[in-house]
């Protein structure tokens, strides 16, 4: 600490202190209050003498005490670590404490108001800085950009399925109406084979019974077989006809009963 | 860059006398900026009240409208004002497509799921089908998606057209051909056919026959 | 240079293929035309997908750069993006244009430059830095002028929010990066930008991740 103590012989310095209590609201805390200061030493603030700082800042809160301005209470706390500092400094240091020493102390503190300086330095060249609207301008007029909205409109597979499915069971709810076109019923067959029987002396195939058209249609043929075959049952029970098969999937033959 | 900033400018007095027009390059800048900073439209008298004394704004105006002439932007008189707007032609680029997703209607689905199953169909047919009116609108909703669109006429009184789904249609769900549909079997066995189909369903046999029974059918009916 | 407008382009239709992009004086005159007419910077990207396909915003927007190069009107580089603005210099010509900013108080422009060149940085840095608690007002001035954002959160304990600068910030100070910030390089050298806890202070393993991460946020944005 080669510039020792700091003292206010000086007059200048003394109206500054002065100045400076007067001021104190004006001031953003203690460490704005000390980089402050520091100013008066005039120095690079990493060749500042911390001790030198802590007296100045000890001596303005005393002067402040006494003139019964009231300090914040972090004003207080940084004056009592700047004294803990300063004994720190002035005493030689005791080995078996495991404390940081008074050096790396005064260091951290030159270091924050070296970083603090540097800041406001920054924060004006940022402030003096061309800006936007004062000092270059933007698009006056600008075109917005028209935003073209399109629907796309999107339906999965299950989506199509589904809809048909729903269509399709909706047809069930529809009155039944039997299409009778491609249906040849056990009445129709009945009727038609009683006509015919009388005829039937030999035994004939039952299926030669079946109506013109509706022998080559397959759905035709299925439908006009089994009525015919459910007809030619009926007669049987009746007694009218006699029927027979001579091995599984034979032809049925039928022939009419010889009346007594 | 705040090498050029006011400063910069205030380094150059001696071409700003008070007295002596900026040269004409200037003037040009001068004129440039203000267009494009400007809210709205300038006249030649309010260009010539912000420029510095002794410019000629008409003349830099017109000067400017050359220079631009051809590029994205141009110097384009607004009545009796000057302003800058982007070329007409790329008006395109100030579009900005927003695409929104939306569930097509119950009706498009189910009118398109019939042209899909009875192709070619006619509009008459599908309302049987549907058992309701189809608007106009479902249609031409259909046909703009391009899912579906007109297939041949059908050969029978009023020559009616009929519908049928494209290939952008296939595409979207996936097909290869409208004979991959799910037959109503599938649908069943999908869980999609509750009840069962009503006797003698066109759709009721194995696929392949379907496609031709229901052509089969709507010609049968015809 | 009239000759380069669409009427040209136009003169060349067999290399104008779909699938093939516009002449390179084309693709100029579009991204002329969409900074010209937007007030904010339009990221490369955004710029592509606006450009028909096969466009190059990056190497156009770089061309047009130079193309304004001492004009009234220039094209910034505005973080990862592109704007136009006019020159600094001329800004004597717009008083009507002038906006009334408020004007900040001095704990706003001290805590800005803190972020800036601190970022990503913690509220706690902020009054460690400064001295003094930020009030809960500054930051929300900062954060209302769109100047600063939240940041990610640091991986000390507590995991504190963190605050960053933005493309407006940049835009506004004419910045193109948080790394062209005036002397960030010669604060970086002599230290100032660590974070340095006090001597004998418990927390002083984390001082290495911090750096890590402004060094890494600074890095990124490269």
């Amino acid at each position: 600490m080669p510039d020792g103590d700091m003292d206010f012989s000086d007059v200048g310095d003394r109206l500054a202190a002065e100045a400076l209590i007067v001021d104190v609201d004006g001031f953003e805390g203690p460490l704005d209050l000390l980089l402050m200061l520091s100013r008066t030493q005039k120095v690079d603030l990493r060749k500042i003498s911390v001790l030198a700082l802590a007296e100045q800042y000890l001596s303005f809160v005393q002067r402040a005490k006494t003139l019964r301005i009231e300090l914040a209470a972090d004003y207080l706390v940084m004056a009592a670590w700047l004294a803990f500092l300063k004994s720190r400094l002035l005493l030689p240091p005791d080995p078996s404490d495991e404390g940081p020493s008074g050096e790396e102390l005064a260091a951290h503190l030159a270091f924050q108001l070296e970083r603090l300086a540097a800041m406001r330095d920054r924060a004006a060249q940022l402030m003096a800085r061309d800006q936007k609207g004062r000092d270059f301008f933007v698009r006056g007029l600008p075109e917005d950009v028209t935003r073209v909205r399109r629907v796309r409109y999107t339906a999965t597979l299950l989506d199509l399925m589904q809809g048909y499915a729903r269509i399709r069971t909706k047809d069930e709810f529809r009155p039944y109406v039997m299409d009778r076109d491609n249906v040849f019923t056990l009445e129709q067959a009945l009727e038609r084979m009683r006509g015919l029987i009388g005829y039937a002396g030999e035994w004939t195939d039952l299926l030669s019974y079946l109506p013109e058209g509706w022998e080559s249609d397959p759905q035709r043929r299925r439908s006009a077989t089994a009525s015919h075959f459910a007809a030619s049952l009926e007669l049987v029970k009746t007694g009218a006809i006699r029927i027979r098969q001579s091995d599984t999937f034979a032809p049925i033959q039928i022939r009419a009963v010889a009346r007594a | 860059m705040p090498e050029t900033g006011p400063e910069a400018a205030d380094d150059r007095p001696p071409r700003e006398s008070l007295f002596e027009a900026p040269p004409e390059a200037e003037q040009e800048r001068m004129v440039e900026a203000i267009l494009f900073a400007t809210v709205e439209p300038i006249g030649v008298a309010d260009l010539n009240t912000r420029l510095p004394h002794g410019c000629d704004a008409a003349a830099t105006v017109e000067r400017l409208r050359k220079r631009y002439e051809g590029r994205g932007v141009s110097v384009v008189k607004v009545g009796d004002a000057w302003a800058m707007r982007t070329a007409p032609d790329l008006g395109f680029l100030m579009q900005k497509e927003t695409v929104e997703t939306r569930k097509l209607s119950r009706a498009a689905v189910e009118t398109l799921a019939i042209i899909a199953y009875h192709q070619p169909v006619t509009r008459a047919e599908i309302e049987e089908i549907r058992g309701v009116s189809v608007s106009r609108g479902t249609v031409d909703q259909l046909l703009e998606l391009e899912w579906i669109r007109f297939g041949r006429r059908k050969m029978t009184p009023g020559r009616p057209v009929t519908y049928v789904v494209t290939q952008e249609f296939l595409d979207h769900f996936g097909l290869e051909s409208a004979r991959d549909l799910p037959g109503l079997k599938e649908l069943r066995a999908a869980g999609l056919l509750e009840n069962r189909p009503p006797p003698g369903d066109a759709l009721q046999g194995d696929d392949g026959e379907d496609d031709q029974d229901q052509t089969d059918m709507f010609e049968d009916e015809a």
